[in-house]
């Protein structure tokens, strides 16, 4: 971290603290966080100095060098030292916003939950949302202004720039664009606007790579008009999800996973049952109760079959205009469609109103139309699913908006071209070439976080502010008003869009704070505005500020096109094989579409099925390998629409046959010394014809290996190791059906075939507060955001891709998937299989098998039941986590922190320690947020309430599967959860008294649909 | 073999005998000293109590406590209520040397301080390792008094460190607190001597307020 | 010999010293001169010669005795040891089990037990031969060196009540024909 | 007894088994100063042998790769290693484990056999208790260095400190603690004292004043009294009845470390005796491999003689059956237990991965000792040297595969790994037996490799000359005295 741009950091404290003393004195306040207490400067010392001081206090309490305390000069008002304050702001990815709160520690933002007044949040957050907070302090953020001249860098500054624009952009527009990132901001719009009425002849244009425009698209041919839709899964009780991910790729996917939980849950009465035909296993698919793997391209055929049957078995009304749709249904592939099509039909017929279709944003905008009809047909328009008007009804769709501009590129009637954010350079369809085109704007102006690919071609390149720095504001998904607070003085000199975009436009105000103040004051009602302004600050929404519901009627000129339109997709949509495999371009769980590329925690998260990190790779099902000559971990090569790429296979089940998938996002040149080269660049194969799927890829073993950093064991493994597996999940992950739960709700301990748990010693007793967690499977979705919630919250280092090779790395809680498969066929027979997740994390065993084997008693038990591990008692031996039949603890093989720059250590949570080299960490069950608690509650003399303390991973889990609470107080949650039938321990059978229980998963499939793999064999199997 | 050339026999000399008394006094002497001086020589009763470094200003707090009869809480004011008692900020001295000594130089890089907003740079006495999440509130709170672990502060010309602050001194009140606690009124009230026994006493406010302090590992160290 | 003899007449006497090159005649002259009633006197072999003992009468040692009280403060210091640590002084709970049982306490307490036991063995056999002890008139001798090789020894001191020049080295001759050789003390 | 021929072999050939002679533990025509002059030659020659030189120079340059890898490791942390999760131990404890058992041949040498009478160990034991010393050093170095933190390793001892904190002595690594450091305590003591009197004819046979000095302190002015002998005697039986019980211990605390856990593999109730039955096991096959050569090139045939080698071969045999039983044990109650866990990690070790290290543990630990059912073989020094070396190759096999395939896949399939040493680890091990053999190499060249003393005890020589008696140590006392008085 260069000097110069050190002082800036602590700004926001006052004006005076231009300086770096002043800088190490905040950070100097506080005793009690100790990687902050040293000067960023000398932060390898402080290490050396944790180990000393370490090494001494263990036979001396020797003195290591004196420290300074520095308190303010001026403390400024409602400032209590030491005291984390939390604020209501906002995150917008692909043109929806978020709401969160941040907490800040000292002026720092360390950690980003979610807030529970916001509509797409309800107090959860994704992973990428809480991840997004260490992308605020990357060392590699740009952090200059750049203009290029004749293959010259010159650093400028933001007044070089505002003269520079003004002078460029003083006329009516000719010859300006504007290309600006999806943004539901009313900021934005209003300033594009008035950009607009002042330039007539500039052009205004939005592009997002991954984007629900087909869905956009869907409804204006059914209806006419854009119109943007809502599932509502609470009451639904049959969801049809047709390559639709709900569960991840939707904007309000929080809610949707918090409904699902609700709808799902063996109490309420929905009884929900979900039903998914798609080509790659998507977190829905995991969860589904019939999933059909089944091409990307067969799909649309899938929901014509449905269409068929409901209006032919089911005598299901179809709208006159859309009649048509019933007549064209193509032949099923194979039984395994036609049954599920079948039963989908019945069970869609038979639950008239309380069911629902929903078709993903890969499929074209036809077979949107057609679910649109038959959401109307079946009655659950306004029921389960219900749409309001598009914010930008007029909006051409991203993929048109981008191509024009293209077209207009090339016939040179650009000659600026203002780059609101994004990476086109990187991730706008390969034909369109623009990177060359870029070449043809006489000047580019590129806002951006990073110096990234886009930047290196433009003439300007503009250092973006982070949404943790800026004000800004933006709507949810629903419309509801959603505010944006900087937690921090833009550490680089960033700045946002609306505040380029005044610059660019030369008006008054150019400060964010008064431009979103502006906006909001032509919202809000006419009473006290500072009133209305201070709540909706506090609360980061206003509230009941969603848009209404419109009630859309068909359109029969659209219909007839979308008929067409499906006419042609059925006829393409002959199965896929060998010679013509069909391959998929999927948005990424963890980079999105790439711009999170530098971010580590992402990188290293593990993809909720393969569990890769650090890379994206070719996904294929086992048999289909086999019959293409395909191994594990074999580099392919790839060809299609003229580009080439090289990526490792991984062979994993669930796949659909000869349907090849590829995350985008990865193979970044210009993303930062994390994200650069990580993974395969699949946008040079991404046409604007072929978004999403390609059809005739070449796909080419070359018999090379490389090692894909997975966290878990790769699918295909020896057999006798496969088929103790199969034997093992049935124990270690309790499943039953819904039926036969409701008919024995004993039915899951059914596993239990243990002796009776004696201990050879009297049973300890545990009074006072005795702390236990519950985990439900049922709920829970491996949606990663506990463990980017717990690496936040615990300051758990990345370790990068050889660590992880080598199986080190350091998440404190990970996500158990497992795959059940048919018993009887061999690893490479496998064709699909059913996925399920554990989330995994120390379970606290009152009889801790780690505890007794500690030579110098480093982990102990408390007197409240919890497990502590004792990092400054730690020296390593390793046997805690040889003895840990969960293998959750995880070992400072290295001194991972020594080379985190100094700006990644700002985001360190004070409370917790940084664990030097050499010493076993692993979950506290979060016991700095328990002390906390327990010392406010002593200090004014009273007990501690239920859901007072909420651990990370439970607080940010979307379908709340995660509870926390004390087992001694029969009242609380946790007692309750306990008592549930459904609860079991893993391993029970070792007599470890697990704190951590897990509610055993309830499937809800038809009657008569055949019965799971490894559900009804593993029964009768020994378990102890 | 016995007919060996080399007439003269290599031989000890007598004097050699004291070499068995020699060992065995040596043995156990050295024994001694090696325990003598690790159990001393390294204690933190040697290492740190005492340690009194130079402050950047000349504060007294005999003069402000003890003479003047400031309250502790003056300056520390948000001991009560949060982990760190947090050294006042330039204003809190300001409060009174605008108008009092406002010639000394002594406080000059107070004033200074006042004007420019750089901070004074305070070197810290009590100083535990980082891995000790040690909180204030949760002490004062309960009646543990600022002198059980400062030390009579208010008659202290220059701030010195009185106790050990060491893992098993912290052990030592936390498995008997009744001999250092007091009621919650004269917590900062550094030279109180209870009137009655102070065991009794300690006792009698352990029931009253439950105070029963934990002595598991996480309860200081996270 | 003669002259040298009378040469070193006023030297003191540290006793007489006599060889042989047969364990028979060893154990023979040994038995006699322990009829002779001789107390400080001893037998040099380069190694342990089975009978001699008695042909010497030498008394049992009392080293079993130290050992095993060395051996019984072992196992105490080994259980007290455990029981004040980790049951006394800083008692905390361990994978639910009990602060203190013998079963966990039993290895550490048997090696405390061997360890006490061994080093009493070996340092008691060192008080009780009175070692070490560099110098000794014995190894004014330049025969004696065979002592740790193939020659067997009779030394009777000059200090032992019954002892005296004349009869002493006549008892001496009587047993063997080899010459009987006089020690002086150092000095 | 096989009778002496012209053949300039076979008169070494003392094997025979005649019930009516017992069998003689020196060949040749030597006699008490023979013996001396035999084995004080190793250390009074002027200079070693070539060969000594050369394996000098090798293993005193691997001492010196052990050291550099150890600063590497200090310096860089456990990281430099193969470890991680699941596996989280791996070569050092294996190492640990293989050095702690070679080091049982030593003491099991002098103290078992010793009680048992059994007068073939004469020659032996004073080597096999130097070599149990520095494979205990070996042994030593690991735990030592294994652990994450190696500045704060101390916290091991229960020393009073300002954290008021002790050692926890439920930890079967403490444990370990303990008996390591006893054993190798009274393994030293036992061994020089019986080294006390041999030095002591260094000593007099000393021609320079340096060696006399040297000798002379080191045997703390022994002069051979009887009565001295008495005591010493005595102090040596006791140490004998000590050492039995801790050999026996040491071995079974060392599987404390695994059997203690809750492991599948790990956690088994035969694993002391089979722990102490491979210990003597590669104890003696070590034994074996060092002496073969040594004998040869310090021409100490007629002391260490063909005889001594077809003992340890048939202990080596017996000790070979013994943890194929164990083997075959554990596979038995994997599958009666009936427990997954338990038959999958059998299953797995026999089969899974590491089925190439489980197969070569095989091979060499209870097939390749199966030869020695036969005489020529036994008696055989080139195919028993092989044969030794092959066996200490199984044994550390066998820890390898206790401690890495057990640990590779234990309850949770999502955990499961597969452990890789990294070069360091290798290096480590190698540099291992630098050290060992550049302490046995300065052993064999400074102190006396043979027990003269007690060897000299065992020869004819040292008994009455009578009928009946000729080759029986057990001479009583009393015929002494009756002799004298009748």
């Amino acid at each position: 971290m260069n000097r110069e741009s050190g002082p800036r950091y602590w700004r926001s404290l006052d004006e005076l603290a231009r300086t770096p003393e002043f800088q190490e004195a905040v950070q100097r306040e506080f005793p009690d966080d100790e990687w902050d207490r040293l000067p960023p400067a000398t932060r390898r010392q402080f290490l050396k100095v944790m180990g000393a001081s370490m090494a001494f206090a263990g036979l001396t309490a020797c003195r290591w060098p004196a420290e300074k305390i520095v308190p303010f000069a001026h403390r400024p008002d409602g400032r209590t030292p030491g005291v984390p304050e939390r604020f209501a702001t906002s995150m917008e990815l692909g043109g929806a916003a978020l709401g969160m709160v941040v907490t800040s520690y000292d002026g720092r933002p360390i950690k980003a939950e979610g807030n529970s007044l916001h509509p797409d949040s309800l107090g959860a957050l994704t992973a990428i949302a809480q991840a997004d907070i260490l992308q605020l302090y990357d060392p590699e953020r740009s952090r200059r202004l750049l203009y290029r001249e004749s293959g010259q860098e010159f650093v400028k500054s933001w007044e070089d720039f505002t003269i520079f624009v003004g002078e460029r952009c003083a006329h009516d527009g000719e010859g300006i664009s504007v290309l600006a990132e999806a943004s539901s901001s009313p900021a934005v719009s209003r300033l594009r606007d008035r950009f607009l009425a002042a330039r007539p002849q500039a052009r205004w244009y939005e592009y997002e790579p991954i984007s629900r425009d087909n869905e956009r698209e869907g409804t204006r041919l059914a209806f006419g008009k854009a119109l943007r839709v809502h599932p509502h899964l609470e009451g639904a009780r049959v969801v049809a999800c047709l390559d639709a991910d709900p569960l991840f790729d939707h904007p309000a996917t929080l809610r949707l996973a918090r409904e699902t939980a609700g709808a799902r849950s063996p109490e309420s009465e929905t009884r929900s049952r979900l039903y998914v035909g798609e080509s790659t296993y998507s977190l829905t698919g995991a969860r589904a109760d019939h999933r059909l793997a089944v091409a990307s391209g067969r799909v649309p055929s899938l929901l014509a079959q449905v269409a068929h049957l409901l209006a032919a078995a089911h005598s299901i009304e179809l709208p006159d205009a859309a009649a048509g749709f019933a007549g064209i249904a193509g032949s099923p592939g194979d039984e395994r469609e036609a049954r599920f099509v079948e039963m989908l039909a019945a069970d869609l017929a038979a639950h008239h109103g309380s069911g629902v279709i929903l078709v993903g944003p890969r499929q074209a905008p036809a077979v949107h139309a057609l679910a649109a009809v038959l959401n109307q047909a079946l009655g659950n328009a306004g029921t389960t699913v219900t749409y309001t008007a598009d914010p930008e009804p007029e909006r051409p769709s991203h993929m048109a908006a981008i191509t024009e501009l293209a077209a207009r590129i090339r016939a040179d009637e650009v000659q600026n071209l203002v780059i609101l954010g994004g990476n086109p350079v990187y991730n706008a369809p390969a034909d369109l070439r623009f990177g060359e085109l870029l070449e043809k704007v006489r000047y580019s102006f590129h806002l951006s976080l990073y110096e990234d690919e886009t930047s290196k071609l433009s003439t300007w390149h503009l250092p973006a502010a982070h949404g943790l720095e800026a004000w800004g504001d933006g709507r949810a998904w629903d419309g509801t008003y959603t505010l944006r607070q900087p937690l921090i003085e833009p550490l680089y000199g960033g700045r946002t869009a609306i505040e380029v975009l005044a610059l660019v436009l030369g008006e008054a105000p150019f400060s964010g704070h008064e431009i979103v103040r502006a906006v909001m004051r032509e919202s809000a009602p006419a009473v006290d505005f500072e009133e209305f302004w201070r709540r909706a600050l506090r609360d980061g929404v206003v509230q009941g500020s969603a848009w209404d519901a419109v009630e859309p009627i068909p359109d029969p000129s659209g219909l007839t096109v979308a008929l067409d339109g499906m006419r042609i997709l059925l006829e393409a949509g002959s199965p896929p094989n060998a010679q013509r495999p069909e391959l998929v371009l999927v948005v990424d769980a963890r980079v999105h579409d790439g711009r999170f590329a530098n971010n580590g925690w992402l990188q290293e998260l593990p993809d909720a099925i393969t569990k890769i990190t650090w890379d994206n790779a070719l996904l294929v099902s086992p048999s289909t390998a086999r019959e293409m000559g395909i191994a594990d971990g074999e580099i392919v090569e790839v060809e299609a629409n003229g580009a080439s790429v090289e990526l490792p296979a991984c062979v994993v089940p669930g796949q659909a046959r000869f349907s090849l998938t590829v995350a985008l996002g990865y193979g970044r040149t210009a993303a930062g010394q994390v994200g650069n080269g990580v993974g395969a660049d699949l946008y040079r194969m991404r046409t604007t014809g072929a978004p999403h799927q390609l059809s005739q890829p070449k796909v080419r073993p070359t018999g090379r290996r490389y090692r894909l950093a997975v966290t878990q064991d790769h699918f295909a493994i020896d057999t006798i190791g496969f088929n103790a597996r199969n034997l093992r999940v049935a124990d270690l992950v309790r499943e039953a059906t819904l039926d036969a739960y409701l008919a024995d709700p004993e039915i899951i301990h059914h596993h239990d075939h243990h002796p009776p748990l004696i201990s050879l010693w009297k049973d300890q007793v545990f009074e006072g507060e005795q702390w236990g967690m519950s985990i439900d499977l049922s709920s829970c979705i491996g949606c990663n955001a506990c463990i980017v919630a717990c690496q936040a919250e615990n300051n758990i280092p990345v370790v990068g891709r050889e660590q992880v090779l080598n199986q080190r790395e350091m998440h404190w809680i990970r996500l158990d998937r497992y795959f059940k498969t048919d018993p009887s066929l061999a690893p490479d027979e496998v064709e699909d299989a059913e996925v399920v997740f554990q989330p995994m994390t120390c379970v606290q065993c009152e009889n801790a098998p780690c505890e007794q084997v500690c030579p110098v008693a480093a982990t102990q038990h408390t007197t409240d039941g919890l497990n502590a591990m004792v990092y400054n008692r730690c020296i390593g031996t390793r046997y805690c986590s040889n003895n840990c039949p969960f293998k959750v603890r995880r070992f400072n093989f290295f001194n991972y922190h020594k080379d985190l720059k100094d700006t990644t250590q700002m985001q360190f949570n004070p409370e917790v320690t940084v664990r030097s080299r050499g010493v076993m960490e692993k979950c506290t069950f979060c016991v700095q947020r328990i002390q906390a608690v327990r010392i406010a509650a002593s200090n004014d003399n009273r007990p501690i309430a239920d859901g007072e303390i909420t651990p990370a991973c439970a607080q940010t889990c979307p379908s709340q599967a995660i509870r926390f609470g004390n087992l001694n107080d029969p009242s609380s949650e946790v007692s309750r959860l306990r008592e549930d039938p459904r609860s079991y321990a893993t391993l029970a059978e070792l007599n470890i008294r697990p704190r951590l229980h897990y509610l055993a998963r309830l499937k809800n499939p038809a009657e008569g649909a055949p019965t799971s793999f490894g559900e009804g064999d593993a029964h009768g199997k020994e378990s102890v | 073999m016995n007919e060996d050339k080399s007439n003269d026999i290599f031989i000890f000399p007598k004097w050699t005998w004291v070499l068995r008394p020699a060992i065995a006094i040596g043995g156990l002497g050295g024994l001694l000293y090696a325990t003598v001086v690790v159990a001393f020589g390294f204690s933190p009763l040697t290492t740190d109590v005492g340690y009194a470094p130079v402050q950047p200003v000349p504060y007294s707090h005999a003069i402000h406590v003890g003479q003047l009869g400031m309250d502790c809480r003056y300056c520390h004011n948000t001991v009560e209520h949060t982990a760190s008692a947090s050294i006042p900020p330039t204003q809190t001295c300001m409060n009174c040397h605008k108008t009092v000594r406002v010639a000394s130089e002594k406080l000059i890089p107070v004033f200074e301080s006042y004007s420019t907003g750089m901070p004074v740079e305070w070197v810290r006495v009590h100083d535990l390792p980082d891995y000790v999440y040690f909180n204030h509130s949760a002490h004062v709170a309960r009646g543990v008094g600022c002198v059980s672990c400062h030390g009579r502060i208010d008659t202290m010309e220059v701030v010195t460190q009185k106790e050990p602050l060491s893992m098993g001194w912290c052990l030592d009140c936390h498995r008997n607190p009744e001999r250092h606690l007091r009621p919650l009124e004269f917590v900062t009230q550094l030279d109180w001597v209870p009137a009655e026994d102070q065991l009794a006493l300690g006792q009698r406010l352990r029931e009253t307020n439950n105070i029963n302090p934990p002595t598991d590992c996480n309860t200081c160290h996270r | 010999m003669q002259s040298s003899e009378s040469a070193r007449e006023e030297a003191a006497l540290y006793g007489y010293l006599i060889e042989f090159d047969k364990v028979d005649e060893l154990l023979a002259a040994a038995a006699k001169v322990r009829d002779a009633g001789f107390t400080r006197w001893d037998a040099h072999t380069p190694f342990v010669i089975h009978g001699l003992d008695a042909a010497m009468g030498v008394k049992k040692t009392v080293l079993p005795y130290i050992v095993f009280l060395a051996g019984l403060t072992g196992a105490a210091a080994g259980i007290l040891l455990q029981w004040f640590t980790n049951a006394f002084d800083y008692p905390f709970l361990i994978s639910g089990k009990p602060l203190f049982s013998l079963p966990a306490n039993i290895p550490v307490a048997f090696e405390t037990t061997i360890l006490f036991a061994a080093i009493s063995a070996l340092v008691g056999m060192f008080a009780l031969n009175g070692l070490p002890q560099l110098f000794h008139p014995l190894f004014r001798n330049r025969s004696f060196k065979r002592a740790t090789d193939d020659r067997f020894f009779i030394s009777i001191e000059a200090a032992d009540p019954l002892f005296d020049a004349t009869t002493t080295r006549r008892l001496l001759e009587s047993i063997s024909d080899q010459p009987v050789e006089k020690i002086e003390e150092g000095e | 007894m096989s009778t002496t021929t012209i053949d300039g072999m076979s008169y070494l050939d003392n094997t025979g088994d005649d019930p009516r002679e017992r069998a003689r533990l020196i060949v040749g025509d030597n006699d008490f100063a023979s013996i001396t002059n035999t084995v004080c030659g190793v250390v009074e020659r002027p200079k070693p042998p070539k060969i000594w030189w050369v394996i000098f120079a090798i293993s005193s340059s691997l001492t010196l790769v052990l050291l550099a890898m150890i600063a590497y490791l200090v310096t860089n942390g456990i990281g430099v290693w193969g470890l991680q999760i699941p596996v989280g131990w791996g070569y050092a404890i294996v190492n640990f484990v293989f050095w702690v058992g070679i080091g049982h041949a030593g003491t099991l040498i002098s103290a078992i056999l010793f009680l048992l009478r059994q007068r073939w160990r004469t020659s032996i034991n004073r080597f096999a208790e130097g070599m149990t010393i520095f494979a205990v050093i070996c042994a030593g170095v690991f735990p030592g260095i294994h652990v994450g933190r190696i500045w704060f390793a101390y916290w091991l001892a229960p020393i009073p400190n300002q954290m008021s904190m002790w050692p926890n002595f439920r930890s079967p690594l403490l444990w370990d603690v303990f008996a390591v450091g006893t054993y190798a305590t009274v393994s030293l003591l036992f061994w020089y004292m019986g080294m006390i009197p041999d030095l002591a004819t260094l000593r007099d046979r000393a021609k320079t004043k340096v060696r006399w000095f040297f000798y002379g302190v080191l045997s703390l002015g022994w002069r051979s009294s009887n009565r001295h002998w008495h005591r010493f005697e005595m102090a040596y039986l006791l140490l004998a009845a000590l050492a039995t019980p801790l050999v026996l211990s040491v071995h079974s605390v060392v599987s404390f470390d695994f059997a203690v856990s809750i492991m599948p593999g790990w956690h088994t109730t035969i694993f002391p005796p089979y722990f102490v039955a491979g210990a003597i096991f590669s104890g003696f096959a070590m034994v074996v491999t060092l002496v073969i050569p040594t004998r040869k090139i310090f021409g100490l045939e007629e002391i260490i003689t063909l005889r001594h080698l077809e003992n340890m071969a048939k202990i080596m045999l017996a000790t070979a059956m013994m943890v194929g039983l164990a083997y075959s044990t554990e596979f038995f109650m994997a599958w009666y237990s009936g427990n997954q866990y338990e038959a999958f990690t059998f299953m797995n070790r026999a089969f899974g991965p590491y089925a190439w290290a489980y197969w070569t543990m095989v091979t060499c630990n209870v097939l390749v000792p199966q030869l020695f059912w036969f005489k020529k073989l036994r008696t055989n020094i080139v195919a028993l040297w092989i044969a030794s070396v092959l066996i200490n190759v199984g044994m550390w096999f066998e820890r390898f595969v206790i401690v890495v395939s057990s640990l590779s896949r234990d309850y949770l399939p999502t955990s499961w790994g597969y452990y890789r040493p990294s070069i360091v680890d290798i290096l480590t091990f190698l540099g291992s037996f630098g050290l060992f053999f550049t302490l046995f190499l300065l052993f064999v060249r400074f102190l006396p490799i043979v027990g003269m003393a007690e060897v000299k005890g065992v020869m004819p020589q040292a008994h009455l000359d009578r009928p009946g008696h000729r080759g029986h140590g057990d001479y009583h006392g009393d015929i002494a005295g009756t002799e004298v008085v009748s």
